[in-house]
């Protein structure tokens, strides 16, 4: 199991070159000069060319790339920001809690509500509860989730004064943007519970368990439930992959100064080493959720784990 | 089962969906709105009393009324105007950005499938590290790199897509090779483009179609993000997550400009996820039992 | 036969709903075993064989299977009339059910030895968790697996292996009745004869009853007392085994022995039956047969076939038998 | 008569997790026009992996395979095209076995519209009546797709492909054992009279001994990949001599209910072909294995056409 663990790291370690490879690569296309576009039509040649030469843009693009793999990977160096001229991990280091907390808190609450709107609805199949789950369902992944925070921000905060309408000074801060960030995930979570859910209640397996005489409530819970949540726990981790990208969206829109918004702002002042930086970072916590995952899915499926830990085949 | 003594008429496999996905309500009602919504997008311009972009400064902010429906924004332009519009755009790039990314997926992803061996080795790691960039994160930053416009966008909404569609594809095609119909194809000398064109794709096409309808929705939701992040469609042209995030800072204030907007929005991806999935259940029948 | 038969099933009838549309699964079927005797039920895809036996078991679903009329006494007592309270306490522990195939009939998520502790734990409630442990290694031993492989779960064992776990879990209560659907069906024919040798002398042990589902005619030989032939979801033969192997009567028993390669005597052709089996959603009339029969008549297709007597405890539905009776 | 299949020493190894899975091991054979050959064992025997490399949708590891005398291992392009033509597969599943998004006639016409030996569309069209008829698919099944048919009907339409071309050999895969018996004795009925008008050579992979009794001419018993013996039909039914044969002959569940046999129940389970250790891969669970056993064993004859792998053959009897 460790050796399986060691295995993944090393390969999201090269998973995670790759991305920085990437997105280095696409901002580096990014068509006119860095200078031009941070500076300003206004400057001059030689202003343009010391900014390029401070910041080793004048080279050429492998040792850019190699420079910026060098500073990333080996020693931990984030860049500096061209706007503020000050170390981009310092302001990483303030804000990828924040982000942590409302990614953590979004899949917590998908888990949450979405497993058992979805489990709700399989055991009461082609009735009322079935229709409302997934009415329920259909609805909240149709929302959009950037709209759905305005709306609440209308109602919520400012008009019933609830919650704060942005920031996140107070604990009720947090209230309206996760609700907002995890809609899409909940609907996920309970569709894909349902269905299933479907397929392991009309698996032999089951019919073994009523035949010996279990009751009912035992089956759903020793026998269905572990099943059917195989797959869900493979979409937890797959969802806030997504939920992550969106919530960037959610941040600004509730000013959560999280990796999303500083993303956003090094977006807006062409200051492209906060960009890159924060991608990676955001890039490390999906590929963690699904590593996570991943270990867990081991852990509950014995077939899996016998496969991992080297543990030969029965005879 | 059959009709006995009875010739079995031929009866084409997309009429038989067509056919199932009539008897879903969800799907009928789903279909029947977005027709409305085209209908009304490309005619309704024509009778609608004032331009997208024509802007009369006194009727600044004004509230839903009988002259402006569903009231004006602040340079005084009509939102119901500007929301027809704008309904081209969402159901534009939502589709052809959904198409897009099918299209480059099934061709990388039969490419794939026909190359295996050393390549498709090589080209899974690579997939990997294109799908470790959340989807939505990725068309951010591609859309940053082109800049705004409507290609731009389709191609930056579509290129997350890609991966995905290459993934399900490949799925499909590594369970179909299981299949004895394949080991009888190469059995009578069945070249390999007849394989895969005529026993291999038929028979993998549909969860990729399926997955494309249920996309087009989260990529008009995306669409409208990019938009509203101001890396999409740029104002003044109505699009309606631009008309969001220009009617943001007044929430609270004159709500009908996030509210109609948001609910336009709602409303097509709603009904085009009615129809995906009543296209999921009326393709395969049996995964909805 | 006796007058207090162990178990007796009458004019059970089951319908599913599909699409709206009902299917005919049983249509009337009646027949009794006694106690410590085993029973093949022998017919071919969709004759509605393990739906008789979900039945006696009271676990099909009801929707889409329901249970139309009929009478099942276990040691006179209608199963159909106990409320499914009663039912959980009989299930696994008086009547036990083995399943056709073993790679899906086993929880994939749970140790073979906690599947089967659950039966007897579920059973037994004085027993402690390890006092059902231990039972469940016993069983193990019994049916031939090492003990020690308790904590192993199902993807380490093989076909045949799984079958054993899943006979294990069956015997575990040591049931008065065993229901076992096609339990030999998946394995390979040498597996199959240690499988059902087993269950012969597990059978003899717990002096068990047991109905044994089949479509295979030489497995009944080996394994059973009596048979019934069943077609379209009604019996159409019965008797033991020797009546009905010695004098199959019926046109449909004689088609099956038929179109059965035999081993012993050479054939240079088979005769199949010709046609179909009988389109479950349609509510047939008279002899289920009759489509497929050389030798049916008008009166084959109207009003209800009687069972006619042939002696000893041989029973066939045909009007040709029935006409040779009175003749 | 002239063997149509000899196959020497023909080997085919797989890579897998554990190591190499012998699955086809030293195998030797020859079948004769218009005979058919019966394989059995049990599953992962490897008696489907045999008739796969013979007809050469396998690479073999070793060994040669004879088609008409012409040595076929290694056929490539054009040839292989020939090859192919003249070597036909029936295969298990009549579910999997044809395409469902394909009518049965665009099945049966495909290996014609491929070979290009035929001019035009009605002269297809009325080589595919006359194939329905040989096979007995009724004419107005031509539009169907699989999935409104019965496995019955479906394993015609697979028959009906394997033969369109009119090849010499067919080898059948299990044709039946997925069908209720009624059904099965109609299909074999069919495969015996094709193999009559036609002239086939049969190669028949049963685990059904009762099945590959009543059809073969000669039969070939395989265990984990090795020939364990081989004999006329009823020459291995009435005298079996390999230890496995025996057993697996007396497990036959029998309808014949006043002849009992005693049943020879072996040891233990079968194992499988991956890395195997020298010798005759069946003395782990023969009753009557020695030292000997673990050397490698040799195909004795025994009789005319009669082969058994096994060194203890005399003195058992």
């Amino acid at each position: 199991m460790g050796r399986y663990v060691f295995n993944r790291l090393l390969w999201m370690i090269f998973i995670l070159i790759g991305v920085a490879i990437l997105i280095f690569t696409i901002l580096y296309l990014v068509p006119g000069d860095v200078s031009t576009h941070f500076l300003g039509e206004s400057a001059t040649i030689e202003d343009r060319a010391a900014f390029n030469h401070k910041y080793g843009l004048d080279q050429p693009y492998l040792a850019q790339l190699g420079n910026f793999l060098y500073s990333l990977f080996l020693k931990g160096d984030f860049g500096t920001s061209f706007k503020y001229n000050t170390p981009v991990i310092e302001e990483l280091l303030v804000r990828i809690p924040r982000t942590l907390f409302l990614g953590v808190s979004c899949i917590v609450v998908n888990a949450l509500i979405g497993i058992p709107l979805g489990m709700m609805a399989a055991l009461h199949q082609n009735k009322w509860q079935d229709t409302l789950c997934m009415v329920l369902a259909l609805l909240f992944v149709s929302v959009p989730n950037f709209w759905l925070a305005l709306e609440m921000v209308d109602l919520f905060a400012i008009r019933l004064g609830w919650f704060p309408p942005f920031g996140i000074d107070k604990t009720t801060s947090w209230v309206m943007p996760i609700i907002a960030g995890s809609m899409a995930g909940v609907a996920a979570n309970a569709r894909q519970t349902r269905s299933s859910m479907l397929e392991v209640i009309r698996a032999d397996f089951i019919t073994t368990a009523r035949a010996k005489g279990v009751d009912e409530g035992i089956v759903v819970r020793r026998h269905m439930l572990p099943n059917a949540l195989i797959p869900v726990v493979t979409g937890l981790g797959v969802g806030p992959s997504k939920s992550i990208a969106g919530n960037v969206v959610i941040e600004r829109i509730f000013t959560i100064p999280g990796v999303g918004t500083y993303m956003l702002s090094g977006i807006d002042n062409y200051d492209y080493p906060i960009v890159r930086s924060s991608v990676v970072i955001l890039a490390v916590f999906s590929s963690l959720v699904m590593l996570l995952v991943d270990i867990v899915y081991a852990i509950i499926d014995p077939r899996i784990k016998a496969q991992y830990s080297g543990k030969a085949k029965g005879k | 089962m059959e009709h006995n003594n009875q010739t079995v008429k031929r009866k084409s496999q997309f009429a038989q969906v067509i056919e199932r996905l009539l008897t879903n309500k969800g799907a009928v009602v789903g279909v029947s709105i977005l027709l409305l919504i085209v209908i009304i997008s490309l005619v309704g311009p024509l009778f609608c009393p004032y331009g997208y972009n024509e802007m009369i400064l006194t009727d600044k902010f004004m509230a839903p009324c009988a002259k402006h429906l569903l009231g004006t924004d602040a340079y005084g332009r009509d939102i119901f105007t500007r929301l027809i519009y704008g309904a081209r755009y969402s159901l534009l790039l939502g589709i052809t950005g959904a198409l897009a990314g099918m299209a480059v997926g099934i061709v990388l992803g039969l490419i794939d499938g026909y190359l295996g061996g050393m390549f498709d080795t090589v080209f899974m790691r690579f997939l990997d590290i294109w799908a470790a960039i959340p989807g939505q994160l990725l068309s951010i930053i591609i859309a940053t790199a082109l800049g705004p416009g409507f290609v731009n966008t389709i191609i930056a909404l579509s290129i997350g897509e890609v991966p995905l569609v290459i993934r399900l594809l490949r799925g499909q095609i590594l369970s179909v090779r299981k299949e004895d119909y394949l080991e009888a194809a190469h059995s009578i000398n069945a070249s390999p483009g007849r394989i895969m064109f005529k026993h291999i794709l038929p028979n993998v096409i549909s969860p990729v179609i399926v997955n494309t309808t249920m996309n087009i929705g989260a990529i008009i939701t995306s669409a409208a993000a990019l938009s509203y992040l101001g890396l999409g469609i740029k104002p003044p042209n109505p699009e309606w997550g631009a008309m969001l995030a220009a009617g943001k800072s007044y929430v609270g204030v004159y709500n009908w400009l996030v509210l109609y907007p948001g609910l336009c929005i709602a409303i097509v991806v709603l009904c085009v996820n009615l129809f995906g999935d009543g296209l999921r259940d009326a393709i395969d029948p049996k995964m909805k039992k | 036969m006796g007058n207090n038969p162990f178990l007796s099933v009458k004019d059970l009838r089951v319908e599913y709903t599909s699409d709206k549309k009902a299917i005919y699964a049983v249509n009337g079927v009646s027949f009794e075993l006694e106690k410590g005797k085993s029973l093949g039920l022998v017919g071919e895809t969709g004759a509605g064989k393990t739906t008789i036996a979900k039945s006696i078991m009271r676990i099909l679903q009801c929707p889409p299977a329901c249970i139309k009329s009929g009478e099942i006494y276990l040691d006179g007592e209608d199963l159909l009339q106990k409320s499914e309270k009663d039912m959980l306490e009989i299930r696994g522990k008086e009547i036990a059910m083995i399943f056709q195939d073993p790679m899906s009939a086993l929880n994939p998520l749970m140790t073979v030895g906690e599947q089967i502790a659950e039966v007897v734990a579920t059973h037994d409630k004085s027993l402690s968790k390890h006092e059902a442990e231990q039972k469940a290694i016993e069983m193990m031993e019994m049916v031939g697996i090492v003990g020690s492989r308790a904590v192993e779960f199902p993807f380490q064992f093989s076909g045949g292996m799984k079958q054993r776990i899943v006979i294990a879990i069956a015997l575990a209560c040591n049931p008065q009745l065993l229901l076992a659907d096609e339990p030999t069906t998946a394995l390979d024919v040498t597996i199959q004869a240690q499988v059902l040798r087993m269950i012969k002398d597990l059978q003899d042990k717990i002096e068990t009853s047991m109905i044994l589902i089949t479509h295979d005619l030489g497995v009944v030989a080996e394994t059973c007392d009596t048979v019934n032939i069943v077609y379209a979801g009604k019996i159409l033969e019965k008797g033991t085994v020797e009546e009905v192997f010695d004098a199959p009567t019926h046109p449909y028993t004689r088609g099956l022995f038929d179109s059965l390669p035999k081993l012993n005597e050479k054939t240079d052709r088979l005769t199949p039956i010709p046609g179909m089996p009988l389109d479950p959603s349609i509510k047939f009339e008279g002899c289920p047969f009759a489509p497929r029969c050389e030798r049916a008549t008008d009166r084959c297709r109207q009003g209800e076939i009687h069972e006619t007597h042939l002696g000893g405890t041989h029973y066939c539905s045909c009007v040709l038998c029935d006409q040779r009776g009175e003749a | 008569m002239a063997p149509v299949i000899e196959i020497r020493n023909l080997k085919k190894y797989f890579g897998v997790a554990a190591g190499t899975n012998h699955a086809v091991d030293d195998i030797t054979m020859t079948i004769e026009k218009g005979t058919t050959m019966g394989v059995v064992g049990e599953s992962g025997c490897g008696k489907s992996t045999l008739g796969r490399t013979i007809i050469r949708l396998l690479e073999p590891t070793a060994g040669n395979i004879l088609l008409n005398g012409e040595d076929i291992t290694h056929a490539k392009g054009h040839q292989l095209t020939k090859v192919r033509e003249k070597m036909q597969i029936i295969f298990q599943d009549p579910y999997s076995s044809l395409n469902p998004r394909m009518s049965v006639e665009d099945t049966v016409s495909e290996p014609l519209v491929i070979s290009k030996k035929y001019k035009s569309k009605a002269e297809i069209n009325d080589a595919i009546t006359e194939i329905f008829s040989l096979v007995g698919i009724d004419q107005r099944f031509r539009n169907a797709y699989p999935h409104e048919m019965d496995g019955g009907r479906r394993q015609r339409v697979g028959i009906a492909r394997a033969i369109a071309l009119n090849p010499e050999f067919v080898m059948c895969d299990e044709p039946v054992s997925a069908l209720d018996v009624s059904v099965q004795a109609a299909v074999l009925n069919l495969l015996m009279d094709l193999q009559e008008q036609r002239k086939l050579t049969y190669m028949f992979v049963t685990h059904d001994l009762s099945v590959v009794k009543h059809i073969s001419t000669n039969i070939s018993v395989m265990y984990l990949g090795q020939l364990v013996e081989t004999s006329p039909s009823d020459e291995l039914f009435d005298m079996p001599l390999h230890p496995y044969t025996k057993a697996l002959l007396s497990a036959i569940p029998s309808t014949d209910i006043h002849h009992k046999k005693e049943q020879i129940l072996m040891k233990g389970e079968i194992t499988s072909a991956i890395n195997p250790k020298p010798g005759c891969r069946f003395a782990p669970r023969c009753p009557h294995a020695t030292e000997a056993c673990s050397q490698p064993q040799a195909l004795q004859e025994v009789g005319k056409n009669h082969f058994v792998s096994c060194c203890r053959v005399k003195e058992l009897g």
